[in-house]
């Protein structure tokens, strides 16, 4: 280390932005790694345009990626930034407004030229104008010292110029004290091919840590110490990864191979392209003419034995519908992944939305129930997948596993689980492989405790039968027009999901005081920022309870209870009130909604405001 | 318990009452299919039949294999998950000429392109049955139905056309009551590596009542592709197809051009040029039209090309570890 | 008339029932259009199978035709026939557990053959064994006596035969006193080209007809005096067909010729038939390649300028889903029909049901709010149709019209309305003209008051614009990413929704005593049954208030209010509790549901006991 | 208010600011196409483009007439709509090979047999642009993408054999850099009475830069398709494409075989066979690749057709009179 002094804090939100082709996600994510394996706590947002690249130096260009880490355990990435590295005045237009008041403002000097100031909509310089009064600003030309850097490299300008973002990731990595040599290595493996790039990179990376360590700006450097985390091995894993991965498990821990059928989409792709790295674990992956295609050969993968999946947007959840509704009624195990999105219609679509849980309960035609579980962070995707799994293959059923967009490319660490400590799916497969009946194999034969239906898979002799999305007669299966076995059938779908609630953990209540009145209740990936605005309130005197579902159908058993404890019950959700909707529904109780739908997950302050100005609205 | 080969027809009749309109002429190509299983020599068991939605579909209810009855125009894409999730399976898909070409002509043209082992019998009855007679995309223009009762204003679609566009390796035509050229079309395309395809004319006697008969009733019109063999029909075989200097196909009396003269067919081209020629001989079934393979050549197995590159992986790399994969190469330990 | 005494009665339900090959749905269309013309009121249900023709004599193949009728309004097609006509074994084995205690029997006695008695599945001849004996059987050779009357006809003996319904026709005819003369003419008109068929269907009806007058059998026949319905000139409607015609007046009233996209499927395809007869209207019909093209052909059209129309039935509602999402964000008027079948999946398509409901509700991605209009009887889908379509040309928006299967088919007395006295729909059309703003034309820029946006149809000079899925800046309607934007649109776009119920009127409460405590709420098809259940129970001594929605979304403004007035809540519905759950969650009133799912309509006897039962378990 | 005809490519650009990456060959087909959008004589509230989700599909973004950006395969169906019922427009349709050939392919397919007037313009990168980099149905074999790491296994689609095997009316290919050729063919397609599709070679520079290289830099590797002329190419048209007595086309040297024998083109014949066999004789832009027309026939068009059904309807019963209508045949009074 240098000899400026080093100041320890307890916990850094760093945003990086700049245009989409400067490359922020992959400082970010470097910058990530290393936080990570520092033993901090993190939490990323990255946040990118819908454009693969919009124009350079233009607003909706901009591309950035938010780290919160900490010395302690922490749940969201950051409210506000105290740190902004903006690489070009588009990029400090649209991020200044979200910066600390007196946070530090990084700027690429090189890049506040007129005509990128044009870009930006700036009348004037900012940087001249006095607006940026209230902020340290550290005016630094990156461009030219990373071009000084690479003076004597043999390399096409364009190629220089490009590495500029590591000169700002070596900068940040000097102030926050984060080694270099990971990033070293990786650069070296990934232009292995081209290594006059990699050791270019190398070359600012460095030049970006000498510049903190030598010039005069900068006074001192910062430390923030290791999180106390749980003992264990760790790693760095976003939410479409762990998703992936759990999946991986579920098939490992099933004995089923993976069939992936699927149409590309944001951000739902990467796990395609994640299992598709995978096939030593037997995955097949199949990238489908569309999302129809791609559940209804993932349903043909269920009836042939595999472990059926799809993975999908809202919009590719909407063409699914039918086949959905057809999976209900034949009964065949089915993983349904929805990475939810901006909505509706194409709407945002690299932006989060936790919008798409009632088109997940009721979005097919006729009494088609289809239970749901939804992971709260980035590394929970992992076991959500597992249970979704579970449900699907007990109960041969489709399952909806609702992550978002914030967990899909979010990162965290991940304590890594030891495979054996997994749940053992064998015994719930559970294939038939003799006549159930004197008639021979009887489909819709269902089993007595969890009203499951025989899983009989092609190839196994003697129970050659036939299934279809007609309505079938309650045992036999057969096509039956029958009034009354109508209903049954439709009560015993019914009463198959709602059974499952015997079979999931109750709703656990977080509530440190034991006298909180208010109970704040979320789903799915508000989790992190809930979590940290009852801290904070409770921080601050206001005593709050906190409940987070991960099964959104059927509900724990003991729901209602949990929340008829309550004086008053708050619902944070990124939609107009989905799940307070199911709630009145279901427990009638007056709970109330406190609903953003910015493409952005709740900040723990506003959350914190919510929580405390229902509290002190007081008791019913 | 596997059923004893060799199998009979019987051991594919289920116990389920067959429910079509009398007369209808998917009978008689249920009871060709089922007579020709058995000469497959596959196991029941290892036998699924995919369908759709329309009174063709119901067929799956009425084969003693496994079966899906499944949505409209969706079986070629339920079945590419079974059968290529399974190559150990033999995989029928059973679908209309509305299922198939008109909301399932997406899934349909891929599943060719994509040459999985499948084999998609199409009954193309020119009609939509099951929900009462609308015109379908095969129907000839100017169709007057419920739903067109001014006649229909766009032209159809001919299946065989549409299939060797898409890339399709194996292409057949047939006839519903023609008991020995359905069974050996099924039989053939059964047996080809990858996807097949069969268009069946099928008689409803119901809503298009005769919409075949020029060719199904009258033996003159049968264009019989033979591979190998000179393209001849008529009552005695006294027309024959020939080609034109520009590459045009027409008919014409063998007397009057010479034996010579005669087309000689190739199922086997690589080139699916001729095969499309051909199948523009007619657009219609009211004149002399072809019928057998018009295509079969070799292409990578969709199915088998997945399990490859899972063998090479497994090979490559060992059997998938779980522990290791969930660590990846960057963990660091917290005590 | 005959010399035998005939009997004045009230009301009689009839049901015909024989193989779906016997011509039966004919038989019923004949005897209502007759009864129709007599001034009676009535209410039909026809119920067929989901095959075209099941193998004669086969249970699955039986096709049922039951018509209620009286000298009074009626609500429902009859709880349970008075008189069954069986024209076979497996006609009688499937009807005769509905048919009253004492009803009258009357079976085509040369149908109960050893054969069709196997086929039906009996082990004796009911006709023998005494297990008809609470009946009052009349066993009648009808094909006997059809060919009989057939002799001389040169007629093959395949067309004899099948005018035995005819037979059945003249012979009910007689028992109720019902004219022959229009089905006579109808009978000729239909086979013009073929008289000699004509003429053997005229000569079997009036066999029927003497055979019941001059044979011991019968000892009296029977009389239904007209109903005092309100003045007017009437004529016989079934849902589909008064549908059709409703969208034809929006289209005359509106000055937009109609675009329908649609893709045949039952219960729904006849109104695809009945509009694509109607070309002189303008009216545009494609049959489309499947129904996602369907629904966006229509919504072209609608871009285009027309009343851009589609209709479906539940799983094509389901395919349709991510279009009307996007109807949704481009905020183009449309009209969605979705004629409800048994479900989920395939499930029973020759069936009713109500299950749709909250597929029409949720079923998208994103917050995607349609308002929804629902019909309550065959003629009311008229009315139905031009509300729907005034709702979406006023507020920009596709709307779902939900009817289903039973009022679909079912048929009732519909006083023809005076085309000058339906609603003015020019006046909300308003295309816009000129530009709306100093940038030129801003699409998004909306009426105050109704929240609508401008629609500018292409064709108009200097208004070119283009929309699209991407979330819009508010008014400009520019792509726009900026989070507080896409939270005020969603906001926007729900209250746009929402403020169609100052637009609509009041729901209505009918409780004649004025002091019950039980409030009945339904939706669709329901409202026969529910309100004949209503009077009964009335007339039992059970008050009762009943009310009927036929906004669903959004409810009246005065819902809430009227919920708050009652003890106790009942919601029949033909699902498990659709509009049970919106009830609950958005007025917190435990409401109770009365739910089956049997694919048939509501009985008022059921509907009865569950008022009655509701009212005795007393007030809060 | 009706801009002043003739127009200039000026008029046909927006305020917007142009999205795509630099380098990406959308901004040559964009400029192209505004440039040849005056040449129409249409005016531009009478010009519609629709598009559906991709890269490529933000064109009507950038072009000021009426525009909708749709959703994902659904332009071509929604285009019908318009098209169908306002037969005063000109639409365009503007599509990937991942929107239309993808998820869109059955829309497609069916607009090219209903020959709605429709001008399809379907930019061919060989890649998903937008989501970034996943194979598509016109990507060659054994691709690798990230969502095929060890190479795609399934045989892409030629896009003008898709076309004709759906009875399309006018196909045609050219190259996005190439402004004079693809000006050329967009006006043409623009102006057949029916459905045109142009299957524009695009180059991705991101995710699949260089797809095209061997045709699009390559002039020698141009197979320019003129009717009424001789197929020739190479460098100095010292190649021809000849067909031999099976009808198979061969690329010789003109040396070799004979001008005389060099195949005229035909783009108007009316059989689509010789067509065809002129799309299979590359299997993908990486030699000799034909460009240009490659058919172009008249047949009923869609639209025209229903408006005429309207029209005729009316002439024979006159405008519909509601009251009657409602009324109907059957009616009684009640007093
Ligand atoms: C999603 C959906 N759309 C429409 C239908 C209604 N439908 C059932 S079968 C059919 C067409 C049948 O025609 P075809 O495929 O030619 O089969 P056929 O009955 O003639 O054998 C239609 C439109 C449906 N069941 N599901
Ligand atoms: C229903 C739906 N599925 C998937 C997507 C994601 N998606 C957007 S564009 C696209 C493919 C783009 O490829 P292509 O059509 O070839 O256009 P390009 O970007 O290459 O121009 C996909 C899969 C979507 N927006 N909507
Ligand atoms: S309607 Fe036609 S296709 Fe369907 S079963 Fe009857 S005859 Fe066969
Ligand atoms: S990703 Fe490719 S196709 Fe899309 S804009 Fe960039 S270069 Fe063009
Ligand atoms: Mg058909
Ligand atoms: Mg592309």
């Amino acid at each position: 280390m240098g000899t400026k002094t080093v100041q320890r804090v307890a916990t850094v939100t760093i945003r990086f932005a700049g245009d989409s082709g400067d490359g922020m996600q992959l400082t970010g994510d470097r910058f990530t790694s290393v936080t990570a394996q520092l033993g901090n706590d993190l939490a990323t947002l990255p946040d990118f345009p819908a454009e693969i690249r919009a124009p350079a130096g233009s607003l909706p260009g901009v591309s950035g990626f938010q780290l919160h880490f900490a010395d302690h355990d922490i749940l969201t990435p950051g409210d506000q930034p105290d740190v902004l590295v903006a690489m070009n005045p588009a990029a400090l237009r649209t991020n200044i407004g979200d910066l600390q008041p007196g946070g530090t403002l990084i700027v690429n000097s090189d890049a506040f030229t007129a005509g990128n100031l044009k870009k930006a909509k700036y009348a004037a310089d900012p940087l001249r104008d006095g607006s940026l009064e209230g902020y340290q600003v550290f005016e630094v030309p990156m461009t030219t010292m990373t071009m000084g850097a690479l003076e004597s490299a043999e390399l096409g300008k364009k190629d220089k110029e490009r590495a500029k973002n590591m000169f700002a990731l070596g900068l940040v990595s000097w102030m926050y004290s984060r080694p270099l040599e990971s990033t070293e290595q990786w650069l070296r493996q990934k232009f292995a091919k081209r290594p006059e790039i990699a050791e270019a990179n190398v070359a600012v990376l460095h030049a970006g840590w000498a510049f903190g360590e030598t010039t005069e700006i900068f006074s001192h450097s910062y430390e923030v110490q290791p999180a106390a985390l749980p003992t264990g091995r760790y790693r760095q894993i976003t939410g479409n990864t762990a998703l992936a991965y759990g999946l991986i498990a579920a098939s490992e821990r099933s004995g089923l191979p993976i069939f992936l059928g699927s149409y590309p989409i944001t951000p739902a792709s990467d796990i395609l392209h994640e299992l598709s790295r995978h096939k030593e674990f037997g995955v097949r992956t199949m990238q489908a003419e569309d999302e129809i295609a791609g559940i209804g050969a993932a349903l043909g993968a269920s009836f042939a034995g595999m472990l059926g999946v799809t993975t999908t947007s809202g919009p590719g959840v909407a063409l699914k519908s039918e086949t959905i509704g057809l999976a209900v009624s034949v009964e065949l195990p089915l993983v349904i992944v929805d990475i939810q999105r901006g909505g509706p219609s194409t709407g945002l679509p690299t932006k989060t939305e936790q919008a798409d849980l009632l088109q997940a309960m009721y979005g097919r035609n006729g009494e088609a129930p289809v239970p749901i579980v939804a992971p709260a962070t980035p590394g929970d995707c992992f076991d959500a997948a597992i249970e979704a799994a579970r449900i699907a293959l007990k109960y041969r059923t489709p399952v909806f596993l609702l992550s978002d967009g914030y967990l899909a490319n979010g990162a965290e660490p991940w304590r890594v689980p030891d495979p054996d400590g997994l749940p053992d799916l064998r015994e719930v497969v559970n294939f038939a492989t003799v006549p159930n009946h004197d008639d021979g194999f009887w489909p819709f034969q269902r089993d007595p405790e969890t009203l499951a239906r025989p899983w009989a898979v092609p190839g196994t002799p003697g129970l050659e039968h036939r299934i279809g999305g007609l309505e079938k007669a309650d045992g036999s299966g057969n096509i039956s027009y029958d009034p009354d076995n109508h209903h049954r059938m439709v009560e015993l779908r019914a009463a198959k999901v709602a059974g499952i609630a015997k079979d999931i953990p109750p709703l656990e209540v977080d509530d440190p005081d034991g006298h909180a009145r208010v109970l704040v209740i979320g789903w799915g990936s508000t989790y992190g920022p809930i979590k940290a605005a009852c801290r904070r309130a409770r921080s601050r005197g206001t005593p709050v309870a906190q409940a987070h579902l991960r099964h959104l159908n059927p509900f724990p058993a003991n729901a209602g209870e949990v929340l008829a404890r309550y004086d008053r019950v708050l619902v944070p959700e990124m939609n107009l009130g989905q799940l307070r909707m199911l709630l009145r529904a279901q427990f009638l109780v007056d709970a109330v909604g406190y609903n953003r739908v910015r493409g952005l997950p709740f900040t723990s302050s506003e959350l914190e405001e919510a929580i405390v100005g229902l509290e002190q609205e007081g008791a019913r | 318990m596997t059923t004893a080969l060799p199998l009979t027809k019987k051991d594919f009749v289920t116990d389920q009452e067959v429910r079509w309109c009398p007369g209808c002429g998917d009978y008689a190509v249920l009871a060709t299919v089922q007579g020709v299983l058995p000469e497959l020599g596959i196991a029941r068991e290892n036998l699924v039949f995919v369908s759709g939605i329309g009174c063709s579909s119901r067929f799956p209810y009425y084969v003693d294999t496994y079966g899906f009855h499944s949505i409209h125009g969706r079986a070629p894409a339920i079945a590419t998950g079974v059968a290529a999730s399974r190559p150990d399976l033999k995989v029928f898909v059973v679908t209309g000429d509305g299922d198939g070409l008109s909301i399932g002509g997406n899934h349909l043209i891929h599943a060719l392109r994509r040459n999985n082992n499948l084999t998609i019998i199409l009954f193309n009855n020119q009609i939509y049955g099951l929900t009462k007679g609308q015109y379908s995309p095969t129907s000839e223009l100017g169709k007057v139905t419920k739903s067109t009762p001014f006649g229909s204003v766009d032209q159809p679609f001919n299946p065989v056309s549409v299939a060797l566009g898409a890339e399709a390796t194996f292409v057949a035509r047939s006839i519903d009551n023609d008991r020995e050229h359905l069974g050996r079309m099924v039989k053939l395309a059964a047996q080809h590596k990858g996807a097949s395809l069969i268009e069946v004319y099928q008689n409803c006697n119901i809503f298009n009542d005769g919409a075949f008969d020029a060719v199904r009733d009258h033996k003159a019109n049968q264009i019989r592709l033979e591979d190998g063999q000179p393209i001849r029909f008529g009552q005695d075989g006294e027309m024959g197809v020939v080609m034109e200097h520009d590459g045009t196909l027409r008919m014409a009396p063998v007397a009057e051009v010479g034996e010579e003269r005669v087309l000689v067919h190739d199922a086997h081209r690589d080139d699916p040029g001729l095969a499309f020629a051909l199948s523009r001989l007619s657009s219609g079934p009211t004149g002399p039209t072809p019928i057998g393979v018009f295509r079969q050549v070799s292409r990578p197995v969709y199915g088998l090309e997945m399990q490859r590159q899972i063998d090479d992986a497994t090979a490559r790399r060992g059997r998938g570890d779980l522990a290791a994969l969930l660590a990846g190469t960057d963990t660091w330990d917290v005590p």
